[in-house]
C-alpha cells in the first residue's frame, strides 16, 4: 500500500521518526546496498511494495532481479530460499500472512531450520523468513495469527518479534547477516501502514545509521517494582498502556519486550521476577502449549524460581480460532484493560 | 442447447450478484472514509469483491443442485449466490451478526451453508482438496452428486490444486475444478508468475480432461460447464475448466491498483458478461418487461437481505468461547476467557 | 510389516494381551463392521498393512474400497478426508510419520481444525487424523519426533497419545466416534511391531468388546506420595520404570499418563501435585514452548498452586533436532535414568 | 556421442555404487539377525538401498561438475557416488560416527557434501525447491553452473515437485528434474496412484520438455541428460526427465515385500544395466583386463571406504547439543542437557 511516510533527507539525525514499516524496509535497502547477494522474494512484493509495507519503494531501487514477484507457491520459494542461501547468498523470503505456514511448513521446518543440523555445520542457511502477524482488524481465523508458539517450539530457527521502529531496524539488519535462518515476524498493527492505522508507540526515532540489536537481548520497556509483565509485539504497547494506568492505582509493572523468542533472554525475564515477585505474562498466540507457559516455567524452574514467585498469571488468545465478529475478536485479543486486571490479580488486589 | 429458463436463471444469479456486491461495498466504506481505515465501519476486514466474474457463477452453478458441493475462494459472492446460499444469513454473516450463517465467527471469506452444500476459505487453493473429499464421498455412498472446486488463475500453482488433480483423476471422482482466470493475482499479471497462457493445460499431465472458456459469453461457459459437470454425473470422472472473466474491481477494497494500468481495467470494464446475456435473453424472445422485473426482484432481495443483515443483533462477547468443538469435552474446558476477565470486574 | 500376534478366538476373555497396534486394529475393525462411513486412507496402508501395523489385515477384511492406499499426496487425501467427513463421512486420514506434518499442514490446521468454529457449529469435522510419533531406533531429524506440543497448542483438533494396548483401543474406539477431528499419535516403539521391539508395558490385557475412554482423562498410572510425573506415550513406561527404581530407595513417584492433550486433564495433575508438592513433566517433544512449560504453567497457575509447588523439574528433548548416531540420540531422548535423576533433584537428593 | 572415457566412468559409478551398497546391506544386518531388530547393529536406522537405479545417477551425473548442485531422495546413495561425495566420509556418516560429512548427526537419508553441492533428504520431493534455489543462485550470480533434484516416481504427486517444476519454468532457472521410476513407491504400483505412465508428461503443463529414458540402456540415460543439462548450461530453461529403473531389493532394508510378485523382482534383476554398459564397453573395445580392473578398483575403494568408517569414533553424547545454528546465541543456551543430567551425577 501507498506508504505517506517519507525519509527525512537530512543524514545522521536521530530523533528523526520512523513508521515500523519505514525501519524495516530502511535495513533491508542497507543490507541490499551493501551485499549483493541480498534478495528479496514474495508475493506481490514487486509492484505492490508488499500488502504491509515491507518492501515499499525496494522495486524502485532493486528492480525485479532483487524485489522478486513469485507465484502462489509458497512451498517452492520458500524451498528455493534455503537452496539459494546454502549456494552462498542471503535470501530474504516473506510469507504473506504467517497463517499461510501450512502451505510450506516442510521447507521452513523440515529444510530451512534442519539443514545446519542434519549437516553437523557443513552447511549454513543465512536467510530470512518475514511474515506478518497479528489481528485486531477482524480478518478472522486464516489471516489473524500470531503462531509465535508454533515457530519458537521448533528447533533450528531464530524468531524475531519486534515492537517498535528503533528494533525492528536494528533487528533486521541483525537478520541478514545472521548466519542462521531467522523467522522475522512484524505485527500487521504496529507497521503504521496508511489503511490500518498504528498506536502511537511502535513510531520511534530511528538513527539514519546502520545499527544491529543482538538476538536474545530483550528490553525493559518500563522499569517497575511491583509486577513484571513479559510481553512481545503489539502487547507491548498495551501492557505500556495497562502499566500507566496502573500507575496510577500505585501499582508499579516492570514491562519486559522479549523481542526474540529464540534465543530467549530467560535471565532478563528471572531478574525481574527476582525483584517483582509477581509474573504476568501476555501474548496474542493462543495460550496453551505456547508463549506464556514457556516463560512460566523458565521461571519456575531457575534456582530459587519458586521461592521467588508469588503470583502467576497468564493473559492470551484463550485456546480457539480467531473469530470474526468484532464483539468476540475483542473478547479473545488480550487489550490493555484484560492486562491491568492480571496484573491486579497477580498483585493481590481481587 | 441452453433453454429460455436456463438463461433466465442465470441471469437473475448474475444480476443478484452484481447488485449484492455494489450494496456490500457502499455499506462497507461507511465509516472508513475519508482516509480508508479497513478496521472501522459496520463491515470490517478485507473485502474481495467479483464484479466481472458473475457468469463463471452462474454458468457453472446452473447445473448444480442443492446436495452438490461447491467450494470457493477468498473471493466467493457471485459463486455462493449462484449457488443457492440463504442470501440474508449471508449478509448477515458479512455483517458479523448473530443470526449469519456462522454466527458471526466466519466472514466473507468463511462462508459455510450445510444446506446447499457450500463454502469458502482464505487461503489459496485450500478448497480444492476438500472438494475431492465430497467427490469421494459421492462415490462411495453411490449418489449422483458431484463436487466443484472454484480457484483463481493465481492458485494453480500451489500444491494443493496440483495435487487434488491427480487424486482426483485417479480415483475417478466427480469433480470438476474451474479456474477463475481474471489476468492478475493481487498486483501480479498471470505472465510473471507461470509460462502456460491457459491453465486447462495442466490437466493432460494427470490425464484428465481441460477446456478453456471465455466468460464474457455466459453461454459458452454454461455450455462447457455442462460437458464438464455431466462427465462427473456420468462417474467418467474429473475435468477441469478455466474461465476468463475479467476483475472489475481492486484485488480488495481498499486496493489503489497502482500497479494496473487504466486501459486494462478500462478493457475488463468493457467486457460485461451481464450486458451480453442481456442481449443473448432479447434474441430468445425475452421482452424488455420480464427483464425489468428480472432485475428489479434482485434489487429487492439484495435490499432485503442488507436491511435484514442491519438489524440482527451482535453476538455476545461470550459467544467466542463456543464452537471450537461440535463434540465439547466434558468437565474440560480448554477455551475460557483470560483468568483476570472472569476472576476480576472491570474496574475493580 | 507382517505381524505376529493373533486375536484368541474365544470372545469375552479380558485377560487376552494384545500388542497396542493390535489393539488399534480392533478397535478400527470394529467401527468399520457397524459403521459404512468409516473408511480409512493413506500410504502403504492396503497389502503392506501400514508401515507401523496400524492397518495389518485390514485390507483382508474390508477391500481396497475402504482401506484405501492414496499417491503421496498428504496435502490432497488429508485434505479430502475434511471434505468427506463435512459430507458425513467418518474417514481415517494417516501421516506415516508425524515429521510429514509439513506437506499438509494447511489442510491440517486451516481446514480440519477451524472449519468447526468458522462455521459457527453449522459443521462438523468427525474424522481422526493417525501419525506415528517418535525415536530411539536412529531415523534421523526427520522421522523420530512426536511434536506434541505442535498439535495441541493450535485449537481445534482434539490430541491423543496412548500408552499402553488397553488406552489405545478405547481412546481409538473413542477418536472414531467422536464428532471433532482427532489427531490420533501413536508411538512406533510401543506398537509391538515385530522388527521394532516394544518394552513390556504397552502389551496389556485388552478386552474384546468395545469400550471407550473419555479424552480429557489422565490416568494414574502408578499411585506416589512423594513427587508428581507427569508424562505421556513411550514415556510413561520409562517413568514407571524409574519409579520402581527411585522405589528402591524409598522415594515414592505417582506416574500420571495425560493419554489426551486436548483435551487436557488439568486437574488430576494438580491433584496430584497438590499432594506432592514436586511437579517433573517428561515428554519425548523439544522441550521449549510444548507440553512441559504448559503443564508447568496449568499447576503455577492454579488456585494454591504455587504454595502447593516446592519443586518442579523439566524432561525433554533440548532444543536440538534428533541427530543420527546412537550416542547422541540416547543422550538428547530421555530415559529412565534422566527421570530418576530429575525426580530425585525435585525431592531434593542432589 | 558418448566417449570411451565416458562410458568407462559411468562404469565405474554403477559398479561403486553396486559393490558399495552390497557391503552396506552385510553391514546393516550384522547384529539384526536372526530376528531383524531396526535399532540394532552397527547401522541403524532406515536403510534405502538403490541397486538397479545405478544407470540414472551415472548417466546423469556425467555431465556435472563439482559447483554443480544435486538434490536427492531418501535413496541416495547411488547418485552421491556418481556426484563424487567423499565414499569415507559419507560411510563414516552411515555408520553414525564422528568424522562423517554430518558428524554423525545425519545419517543416510541426511548426506550433506558441500564440496561437490550433494545433499539428500527424507522426505518426498523436499530437494526440489532447494534445486531451484541453487538454480537461482547460479542465474543471479551469472555461474555456468545447473542444479539437479532427483525424485522418485511416488514423488511426482507431491506439491513441492509441481509447485518447482512451474517455478524454474516462469523463472528460466538451469535446473533439470529427473524423476527415478522404479514402479514402486514403498508398496504401491504407479498405476494406483496416478493415471499419467509417463511422468515426463506433466513438464508440458509447465511449458518445459519432458522426456523418458529407460535406464537399461546407460547410454540412453546419458544421452538424455546431455540435452536436459546442456538446455540448462546454455540458459535455455529447465527440464524434465524420467527415467525407467528398477528397483532390485525391497523399499527399504528388512521390507519383506509381501505385495511384490515373484515375477515383478525377478522381472527387475534381469534387467541389469551394468550388465548391459558391460558389453557396450567391449563394442568399444574395451578389453576384460580393462573392466576387471574397473570393477576390482571400485572393490578397493569400497573397502577402504568402510573400513576407514569402522575405525572412526563415535560422536560424544554431548555433540548432540552443537550445530543448532552455525551462529549459536551467545551467553544464551537454548540447548542445554536436561537440567538433571548436568546437575546431578548418574546414580546420586
Ligand atoms: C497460500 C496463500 N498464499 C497467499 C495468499 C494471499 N492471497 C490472497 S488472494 C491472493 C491472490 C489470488 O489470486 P487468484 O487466485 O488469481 O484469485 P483472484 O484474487 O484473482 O480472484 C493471494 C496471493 C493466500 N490467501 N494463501
Ligand atoms: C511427504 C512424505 N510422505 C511420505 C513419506 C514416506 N515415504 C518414504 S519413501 C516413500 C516412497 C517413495 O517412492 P518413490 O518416490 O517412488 O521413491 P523410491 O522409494 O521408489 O525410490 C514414502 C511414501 C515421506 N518420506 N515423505
Ligand atoms: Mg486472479
Ligand atoms: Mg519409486
Amino acid at each position: 500500500m501507498a506508504q505517506q511516510e517519507k525519509d527525512p533527507a537530512e543524514g545522521g539525525q536521530t530523533d528523526r521518526s520512523l513508521t515500523m514499516s519505514r525501519a524495516m524496509v530502511e535495513a533491508i535497502a542497507h543490507e541490499m546496498r551493501e551485499d549483493d547477494d541480498v534478495f528479496y522474494m514474495g508475493e506481490d512484493v514487486a509492484d505492490y511494495g508488499g500488502i504491509f509495507d515491507s518492501t515499499e519503494g525496494l522495486l524502485e531501487e532493486f528492480g525485479r532481479d532483487r524485489i522478486m514477484d513469485v507465484p502462489i507457491s509458497e512451498t517452492a520459494y520458500i524451498g528455493a530460499a534455503v537452496g539459494a542461501a546454502q549456494a552462498g547468498m542471503r535470501p530474504i523470503a516473506e510469507l504473506m500472512f504467517v497463517d499461510f505456514f501450512g502451505v510450506g511448513m516442510d521447507q521452513i521446518y523440515n529444510q530451512m531450520a534442519k539443514n545446519t543440523y542434519m549437516s553437523g555445520g557443513a552447511v549454513s542457511v543465512p536467510m530470512v523468513l518475514t511474515a506478518a502477524v497479528g489481528g485486531t482488524y477482524n480478518d478472522a481465523a486464516q489471516h489473524s495469527q500470531t503462531l509465535y508458539g508454533t515457530f519458537a517450539h521448533l528447533p533450528g530457527m531464530k524468531v524475531v518479534v519486534p515492537s517498535t521502529a528503533y528494533d525492528a531496524k536494528g533487528l533486521m539488519h541483525n537478520a541478514i547477516r545472521d548466519d542462521d535462518p531467522v523467522v522475522y515476524l512484524f505485527h500487521k498493527r504496529l507497521m503504521g501502514i496508511g489503511w490500518l492505522p498504528a498506536p502511537d508507540g511502535p513510531k520511534t526515532p530511528v538513527p539514519e545509521d546502520e545499527y544491529t540489536i543482538p538476538f536474545g537481548s530483550a528490553d525493559v520497556k518500563r522499569e517497575g517494582s511491583d509486577v513484571t509483565v513479559v510481553t512481545l509485539g503489539l502487547h507491548v504497547h498495551r501492557a505500556l498502556e495497562a502499566a500507566d494506568e496502573l500507575a496510577d492505582d500505585g501499582i508499579d509493572a516492570e514491562v519486559v519486550d522479549l523481542r526474540t523468542l529464540v534465543p530467549l533472554d530467560t535471565e532478563t525475564v528471572r531478574d525481574s521476577v527476582a525483584k517483582t515477585g509477581r509474573l504476568v505474562v501476555v501474548d496474542e498466540d493462543y495460550r496453551s502449549f505456547g508463549v506464556t507457559g514457556e516463560i512460566v516455567a523458565r521461571v519456575a524452574e531457575a534456582e530459587d524460581g519458586l521461592a521467588a514467585l508469588e503470583a502467576v498469571e497468564r493473559v492470551a488468545v484463550p485456546d480457539v480460532p480467531l473469530p470474526y465478529a468484532r464483539p468476540m475478536e475483542n473478547e479473545v485479543i488480550p487489550d490493555a484493560e484484560d492486562i491491568t486486571d492480571a496484573v491486579r490479580a497477580a498483585h493481590g488486589d481481587e | 442447447m441452453v433453454s429460455v429458463t436456463d438463461l433466465q436463471e442465470m441471469y437473475e444469479a448474475m444480476v443478484t450478484a452484481r447488485q449484492y456486491e455494489e450494496r456490500l461495498q457502499e455499506e462497507y466504506l461507511e465509516g472508513k472514509q475519508p482516509a480508508f481505515d479497513i478496521s472501522a465501519g459496520p463491515i470490517p476486514g478485507e473485502l474481495h469483491l467479483a464484479a466481472g466474474h458473475e457468469a463463471s457463477g452462474a454458468g457453472v452453478c446452473q447445473h448444480l443442485r442443492d446436495d452438490d458441493t461447491v467450494t470457493a475462494p477468498h473471493r466467493p459472492h457471485h459463486i455462493a449466490v449462484a449457488k443457492g446460499v440463504d442470501l440474508k444469513r449471508m449478509t448477515a454473516e458479512i455483517f458479523g451478526r448473530e443470526t449469519g450463517l456462522s454466527k458471526g465467527k466466519g466472514g466473507h471469506m468463511h462462508l459455510f451453508d450445510p444446506d446447499v452444500n457450500f463454502a469458502c476459505s482464505g487461503i489459496i487453493a485450500e478448497g480444492c482438496p476438500p472438494a475431492v473429499g465430497a467427490g469421494l464421498a459421492a462415490k462411495k455412498r453411490n449418489t449422483d452428486s458431484v463436487a466443484v472446486a472454484f480457484l483463481g488463475e493465481g492458485a494453480i500453482d500451489q500444491g494443493a490444486f496440483l495435487e487434488s488433480l491427480n487424486l482426483a483423476a485417479v480415483q475417478d471422482l466427480p469433480v470438476v475444478f474451474v479456474v477463475e482466470d481474471n489476468d492478475w493475482a493481487i498486483s501480479m499479471p498471470k505472465d510473471r508468475v507461470t509460462d502456460v497462457e491457459n491453465g486447462a493445460r495442466r490437466a493432460d499431465g494427470f490425464d484428465m480432461p481441460g477446456t478453456r472458456v471465455d466468460a464474457d459469453d455466459a453461454v459458452a461457459v454454461y455450455e462447457a460447464a455442462r460437458e464438464a459437470i455431466g462427465r462427473a454425473q456420468d462417474r467418467n470422472g474429473p475435468s477441469l475448466l478455466e474461465v476468463q472473466v475479467h476483475r472489475r474491481m481492486g484485488h480488495f477494497m481498499g486496493d489503489p491498483e497502482a500497479y494496473r494500468s487504466d486501459e486494462d481495467k478500462a478493457a475488463a470494464e468493457r467486457r460485461d458478461s451481464i450486458d451480453r446475456l442481456e442481449a443473448d435473453l432479447r434474441a430468445h424472445g425475452v421482452d424488455d418487461e420480464t427483464i425489468d422485473e428480472l432485475r428489479s426482484s434482485a434489487r429487492e432481495r439484495v435490499e432485503e437481505a442488507i436491511e435484514w443483515a442491519k438489524e440482527q443483533p451482535e453476538p455476545e462477547p461470550a459467544d467466542a468461547h463456543e464452537d471450537v468443538f461440535t463434540n465439547p469435552p466434558s468437565g474440560v474446558t480448554d477455551s475460557e476467557p483470560n483468568v483476570a476477565k472472569t476472576e476480576t470486574g472491570g474496574d475493580d
